[in-house]
């Protein structure tokens, strides 16, 4: 099959991102620097500096701490370093982490891969299986009931039922490791290696995999259902049928492919999206990701690893949705790119 | 009109879901009248109403909670006489007149049908008159004596080689005695207790003491002294803090989850309405605006809601909030209208492009440059034309937005960020994940009703919002 | 009484630009009945708009007595909208269905500020006038509970309650059924008697030279004829305007119609003629240069290199 | 079933269930397709001309069933035929429709090409090679160029659409072409390129062809027979020259008339029928035309008149046509 790369349309999409980028650096700026030091006038020592380091004295460490984010300078020199630094990803060292914040969050990222990726793409199972499901029986009892479960887990809140979950299943029958530390070490106190650490976190991951998935599948079902109902009923599916397509090629070939490219499409969004929601799984089951990472510094006020996270979560959040521009073409020939 | 209230009435769905938000809406206004406690958080005195995690009342139909004990609070009546003295009863007070090395028992018949309670008390107001009284209280089941306290005047006690409480001769002595307070320096029974159980003796007093069965508070009388003697004893009761309470049990305070169910409700909804304001009143004016005046305002209007839609909502929620926090400004604004605020804020992206496509479809429909072309002024138009046809959506959106900011606030209440000194649906889920561990059980009279208010109330709001939808829109609009 | 000079109006699509109407003139005179036909995307509502203000060109201007309508505010632009009115194509579009017949066709009158008795009125006579009877039945009912024959109705009345001096018609009658068509076209020929003057919008020619007085025919946004009706239909010069009046079927069996355009998948030449890829007498110089409107005959103007 | 006729129809009634009741789309219609001619079926909105297509081809949607009545191909009956069976040797193999090509009537996320093989392959089991050889054939025969096959449906413009749903109708041969409102929807000059081509085709390959449409004019330079619906009813059947000459219903003079007729522009008379269409739902008492027939009398609002055949081949359904039995 013939492709042209749709260029102007892709240019348009990378300016486009590239603005938005731009400006969420100016907004963090803005809340980061901006609101706390000049606004509220407070001293940037109380949320870089711990109360003591390596037994230097404390206004040592203000000093110093002045001279690595240029917090003595002019206001705007400081912002252009600190553009600078965010683009270049120079996000400095936590003295309270006692580390480089880019190791930190290096090393936060992809633990949410391992369960977030796999529940996301088994929920597109669900969408779309029970989705296509209800589209054929549009209007009988079967459907209404699926839809109805469908709208109920929009409005499930995620924490609780994981605590449910955790409590009965995990602590009171015991089924399944209730955090990843327990996880990953044998009975007897070690650490796992090799396939048995993957045994191990397998088998932590699947009730969070599957009941994370159970709780998102709903607004791309509906979606999925929504399109295939429409596709049932619109004049090319009649005309399908009056070329003596079989009903099944009709529904699987035509109505599915049309049934999911909204649903898909919407996958790509919440992919884009699904670290940022993370807070609560990666709490509840004890495991430190992105969210957990800026949970904490939220409870500690660690004002520069919330910011620098949050960049960079939105950051993934712009290259996620530029590749997803790419990719829409290749899946919806209608995505108009003139 | 009363067509749309017909087309409404006749769906059974939006019936089933418009009983259930009256209903959540009847608990939070009613909530003074349904519940004494003001704020079970941060009011001591609310808290320790029965044992913490006590079961709810009703939840003793289940069999392995049918022995739980309620609070109780008795009267001891009609004892039983033993004893070579005499006594008689007036109707408040028993009076008992001992001669010297003469005593007199009085024996409260006590039913007891409960598992052990979380504390019990036995009390009493002792006026002796004469030289020198002992006063001890037992309790008797069957065989089994307990004999808890005992009290005498303070120049009688070094004659005991058990420990004993003072006595005022001739005073108002009010007695009582509480399992909580008891301990092997004032309870001859509990200084019988080995050493590890002595320590823990008030925690453990009733689980040794109480099991079902007929018991007797036994409060007896002798003359130590060598004169006449004549005790009045007033009012003798027995109370026990229950491990069964009210509605919905208690949390780990022992204060009432129903008190704090009924408050978070009302709290929940207030902020839930004041914040869908906040959204739909954004939502509808940036939509209506960048949908009917189109062009560079609805570019830039579009631009805006897409930056906000890009950057992720729930970590800019906790960002703010910590900044808000750690830069002390949320000491001037307070973190419920910061909340409010924020939550808001950051919510109306998605009303905001549904109106603006509603009016943009609206819009574009013909009877509006009709409108035009007699001579309407856009605000005629947007308020004859486009307001009328795009009302059900409006209505749908305030629905669908109240379960969003309930979810948003409950989550961030969970994790501690939000509000964490009064009762909200959210902070119960938090607390009572905190508390819930192995050794505690699954509270799930703790957990699992905020939960499912949000649950149903959401799901009501949710078909109520699409009925109307339906109902009010002439044009089919699709709901995303 | 209304004239067009050099409209030309763009659209925007996506990142492309359309030219819907290039370098249009139009001029209504009073009392005159105009016919406008062209195929679906030659800009023909686009320009009838344009008349009436409710699309802005990019270029151009129209007067009404004198005056530019896109410049035109306040007082002057109320009275201009009364003496103005435009009949849709869809009646179940251009009617919101949330309003009571009634209050569809007092809209204008209230937007003109009539008082409540005076509309009473006015309206029944409307209803009356467009072959809605009795006015008092069809005033109350709802737009769902009427055909679109019946609606039409509704449209027309709402513009003439107005007493406007000019109605465009966009397309009035191709929604109907051809039955009840004429119906609608009889109250437009009674207007016309009344000293309207109409512009109205077809595809069908044929529908068109039965009503009005003068035809002109667009092509791609270009207006490439015009004359009277007569001197369009019985001597058609633009070989479009041939090819459009020949392309209509006739109700008579074993009627061959004859196709004289030429089927090609060439693009539009940006400089010549719009109808050059299409032409079957096309010529090197219409590849190149756009021809001039000039006046074949009196009243009779093409804009084609062969004349 | 005469070896003369390809298609049969005989009392066709085909109702919609709705809340108020039956909707009597269809009502008793018979009329039969003579081998190797074209069938004109007009009829104006409400009167049952697409139902009886959807009828034909087993596609109704889940609320219309069919009350009585057969369709008879080749001694069959295709509406007891195993749906299957139905699907695949006889709908597109023997009997094709050529539906209005507007707006989606090809699905949109598939190529012309793919579309086009997939229905080959519905029927015929063979090669890719063979069944592009097809496909171009019939490319070719509908004056397209063959870069189209690679395109999607939103990227070709109305009358290219058109091109190549006929060319789809035409991709196996097929006896009978149902063509359905075939023009609607496209300007005056491409309308008359496409009724041309359809034309040509039916001449030059013999299929049998029933129209359809609202436009009788068109009909007029295309068919041999004309079947004139009103309100689910058939009213006259004929030769088109019989109709359009001498015209026996009311309803098809005044629907006749109402057609403007560009050669007689000069006239600036125009005719219309009065009054709403029926409602099919609960339809007047009688003649389904009575309530806006000037010639309706008594008995027009009692019953019903039937099909009867007025002169050679020519049925009207009235009391008062010319020649038509009086029975009152």
């Amino acid at each position: 099959m013939r492709f042209s790369v749709p260029w102007r349309y892709l240019v348009k999409r990378i300016i486009e991102r590239i603005i938005l980028l731009i400006v969420i650096i100016n907004f963090l700026f803005l809340i980061i620097y901006i609101i706390p030091i000049y606004v509220a006038h407070l001293n940037p020592a109380e949320f870089y500096v711990p109360l003591s380091y390596k037994g230097l004295s404390r206004s040592t460490e203000v000093e110093a701490i002045d001279r690595e984010f240029g917090l003595n300078q002019p206001i705007f020199v400081q912002y252009i370093d600190y553009v600078k630094n965010m683009l270049t990803f120079h996000f400095g060292y936590s003295l309270i982490y006692d580390e480089p914040v880019s190791k930190i969050i290096l090393q936060a990222l992809p633990v949410d891969l391992i369960i977030l990726v796999p529940s996301l793409i088994l929920s597109t199972v669900f969408a779309i299986g029970l989705g296509l499901f209800s589209a054929v029986r549009f209007g009988r009892l079967s459907d209404s009931i699926n839809t109805f479960f469908a709208i109920l887990t929009y409005f499930i809140p995620g924490f609780w039922v994981l605590i449910i979950f955790l409590q009965i299943f995990g602590f009171q029958l015991g089924l399944f490791p209730t955090n990843i530390a327990q996880a990953l070490i044998s009975p007897s106190g070690a650490p796992l290696h090799g396939w048995a650490y993957i045994a191990g976190l397998i088998k932590f991951s699947i009730a969070p995999i599957i009941i994370l998935a159970l709780l998102a599948y709903g607004v791309r079902m509906a979606l999925t259902r929504s399109y295939g109902v429409e596709s049932m009923g619109s004049s090319y599916v009649t005309y399908l049928r009056a070329k003596g397509i079989p009903e099944r090629s009709v529904v699987y070939k035509h109505v599915m492919r049309n049934a999911i490219i909204p649903a898909i499409t919407r996958t790509g969004i919440d992919f884009a999206f699904v670290i940022a929601g993370s807070v609560f799984v990666e709490d509840i089951f004890g495991f430190y990701g992105m969210g957990e990472l800026l949970y904490r510094s939220a409870l500690t006020f660690n004002v520069q690893i919330l910011g620098d996270a949050f960049y960079i979560l939105s950051l993934y959040v712009i290259v996620v949705l530029l590749v997803l521009d790419f990719i829409y073409p290749l899946i919806d020939p209608r995505v108009k790119y003139e | 009109m009363n067509r749309l209230v017909n087309q409404l009435l006749h769906r059974k769905a939006f019936l089933i879901s418009l009983v259930i938000l009256l209903f959540f809406i009847f608990i939070a206004s009613a909530a003074n009248y349904l519940t004494p406690y003001k704020d079970p958080y941060t009011i001591t005195s609310e808290q320790h109403l029965a044992a913490p995690y006590s079961i709810p009342i009703w939840a003793r139909i289940f069999p392995q909670y049918s022995k739980y004990p309620p609070n109780t609070n008795m009267d001891l009546k009609s004892p039983l006489i033993l004893g070579n003295g005499s006594e008689s009863f007036n109707g408040t007070a028993y009076t008992v007149e001992l001669k010297p090395s003469e005593y007199e028992n009085l024996s409260f018949p006590l039913s007891w049908n409960y598992q052990y309670p979380y504390s019990f008390s036995i009390s009493f107001i002792a006026i002796p008159h004469g030289q020198a009284a002992q006063i001890n209280v037992l309790l008797k089941q069957q065989n089994k004596t307990y004999f808890l306290e005992s009290f005498v005047p303070s120049a009688d006690q070094i004659l005991y080689t058990y420990p004993t409480c003072p006595l005022s001769m001739g005073k108002t002595n009010s007695i009582t005695i509480s399992s909580e307070s008891l301990s092997s320096s004032n309870s001859p029974y509990v200084s019988t207790l080995p050493g590890n159980e002595r320590y823990i003796a008030s925690a453990i007093l009733p689980q040794l003491i109480f099991k079902p069965g007929k018991y007797s508070v036994i409060i007896s009388i002798e003359n130590i002294g060598t004169s006449p003697l004549k005790v009045y004893i007033y009012q003798p009761k027995f109370s026990a803090v229950g491990r069964a309470y009210g509605i919905l049990g208690t949390d780990n305070n022992g204060a009432s989850v129903f008190a704090e169910f009924v408050l978070g409700a009302r709290f929940d909804l207030e902020i839930a309405a004041i914040a869908t304001l906040i959204i739909v009143g954004i939502g509808l004016i940036f939509g209506l605006v960048a949908g009917y005046v189109g062009g560079k305002v609805d570019l830039f209007l579009n631009a805006l809601t897409d930056f906000f839609l890009t950057i992720p909502g729930l970590p800019l929620l906790i960002t703010l909030e910590t900044i808000f926090v750690v830069s002390g400004l949320i000491l001037k604004i307070g973190i419920v209208p910061l909340l409010i605020a924020i939550i808001g804020g950051l919510s109306w992206m998605g009303t905001m492009k549904i109106i603006r496509s509603v009016t943009l479809s609206v819009r574009s429909r013909t009877f509006v440059e009709a409108s035009k072309a007699l001579g309407s002024g856009p605000f005629r138009i947007i308020r004859k034309h486009v307001l009328p046809n795009i009302l059900g959506v409006v209505f749908a959106q305030i629905a669908y937005d109240v379960p969003v900011v309930i979810l948003t606030e409950s989550g961030l209440d969970f994790l501690g960020l939000g509000i964490t000194k009064f009762p909200t649906w959210g902070n119960m889920l938090g607390y009572a994940s905190a508390y819930t561990s192995p050794a505690n059980g699954f509270v799930w009279w703790w957990v699992l009703p905020p939960g499912f208010a949000i649950i149903f109330l959401s799901v009501a709001l949710y078909f109520i919002g699409s009925t109307l939808q339906d109902v009010l829109s002439p044009y089919k609009v699709r709901g995303e | 009484m209304i004239e067009a000079e050099k409209i030309s109006v763009e659209f925007k699509s996506g990142d492309r630009k359309i030219n819907a109407v290039k370098e249009a003139n139009i001029t209504i005179g009073d009392g005159e009945s105009i016919g406008l036909a062209g195929e679906s995307g030659s800009g023909k509502t686009t320009l009838g708009k344009s008349l009436l203000a409710l699309v802005k060109p990019k270029e151009g201007k129209v007067l009404w007595n004198g005056k530019n309508v896109f410049k035109i505010k306040g007082k002057d632009l109320k009275n201009f909208r009364r003496e103005n009115q435009i009949i849709y194509q869809d009646p179940f579009d251009s009617i919101d269905i949330r309003m009571r017949i009634y209050d569809v066709i007092s809209e204008g009158l209230t937007v003109q500020g009539f008082s409540k008795q005076e509309q009473r009125e006015i309206i029944y006579s409307a209803l009356k006038s467009v072959g809605l009877n009795p006015p008092e039945a069809y005033s109350n009912a709802f737009p769902t509970q009427l055909s679109g024959g019946q609606l039409q109705r509704v449209a027309i009345a709402r513009s003439i309650v107005l007493n406007p001096k000019f109605i465009v018609a966009d397309e009035p009658v191709s929604m109907l059924d051809v039955s009840i068509r004429s119906g609608i076209l009889q109250i437009f020929q009674d207007m016309k008697e009344k000293g309207t003057s109409s512009l109205i919008i077809s595809h069908d020619i044929s529908t068109l030279a039965y009503v009005v007085d003068k035809i002109y025919i667009m092509y791609l946004g270009h207006v490439v004829e015009y004359g009277t009706t007569q001197q369009i239909i019985e001597k058609p010069l633009h070989p479009y305007t041939q090819a459009l009046i020949s392309a209509i079927p006739i109700p008579e069996p074993n009627h061959e119609t004859e196709i004289k355009l030429v089927e090609t998948n060439e693009p539009v030449p940006p400089k010549g003629c719009p109808l050059y890829p299409r032409c079957p007498f096309r010529k090197n110089v219409c590849l190149d240069n756009e021809p001039k409107m000039t006046e074949v005959e009196p009243g009779h103007y093409v804009s084609c290199h062969l004349y | 079933m005469s070896s003369l006729n390809s298609l049969e129809i005989s009392s066709l009634s085909t109702y919609y269930t709705t809340k108020r009741g039956y909707l009597k789309a269809v009502d008793k219609v018979s009329f039969n397709l003579p081998k190797g001619s074209v069938l004109g079926l007009a009829g104006e909105s409400g009167s049952g001309k697409s139902t009886i297509v959807n009828t034909i081809f087993r596609v109704l949607p889940k609320n219309a069933i069919v009350k009585e009545g057969s369709i008879m191909f080749n001694n069959e009956d295709l509406l007891k035929m195993n749906l299957n069976f139905f699907r695949k040797e006889i709908s597109w193999k023997k009997i094709s429709w050529i539906p209005q090509g507007s707006m989606s009537i090809l699905d949109p996320v598939y190529t012309v090409k793919s579309q086009m093989i997939e229905t080959i392959n519905a029927h015929e089991d063979i090669s890719r090679a063979e069944a592009m050889e097809i496909i171009y054939k019939s490319l070719k025969a509908v004056n397209l160029p063959d870069d189209v096959l690679n395109k999607y449906p939103h990227q070709l413009s109305g009358g290219q659409k058109q091109r190549i749903v006929i060319a789809s109708a035409l991709l196996l041969d097929p006896e009978i072409v149902v063509a359905d409102e075939p023009t609607t929807a496209l300007d005056v000059v491409v309308q008359a390129e496409i009724v041309k081509l359809i034309k040509e085709l039916q001449k030059q390959r013999g299929f049998s062809m029933i129209f359809v449409t609202h436009d009788l004019s068109l009909l007029a330079g295309v068919s041999n027979y004309l079947a004139i619906l009103y309100g689910g009813k058939l009213v006259e059947l004929g030769t088109t020259e019989d109709i359009f000459k001498d015209p026996l219903h009311p309803y098809t003079q005044m629907f006749l008339k109402a057609i403007p007729d560009i050669r007689k522009w000069k006239e600036r008379k125009l005719y219309y029928i009065p009054g709403e269409l029926p409602d099919l739902i609960s339809p007047p008492k009688g003649c389904i035309f009575n309530p806006r027939c000037p010639l309706a009398g008594g008995i027009c609002k009692e019953s019903s008149p039937g099909l009867e055949e007025v002169s050679k081949g020519h049925l009207v359904a009235c009391y008062f046509a010319r020649g038509g039995k009086r029975n009152d």
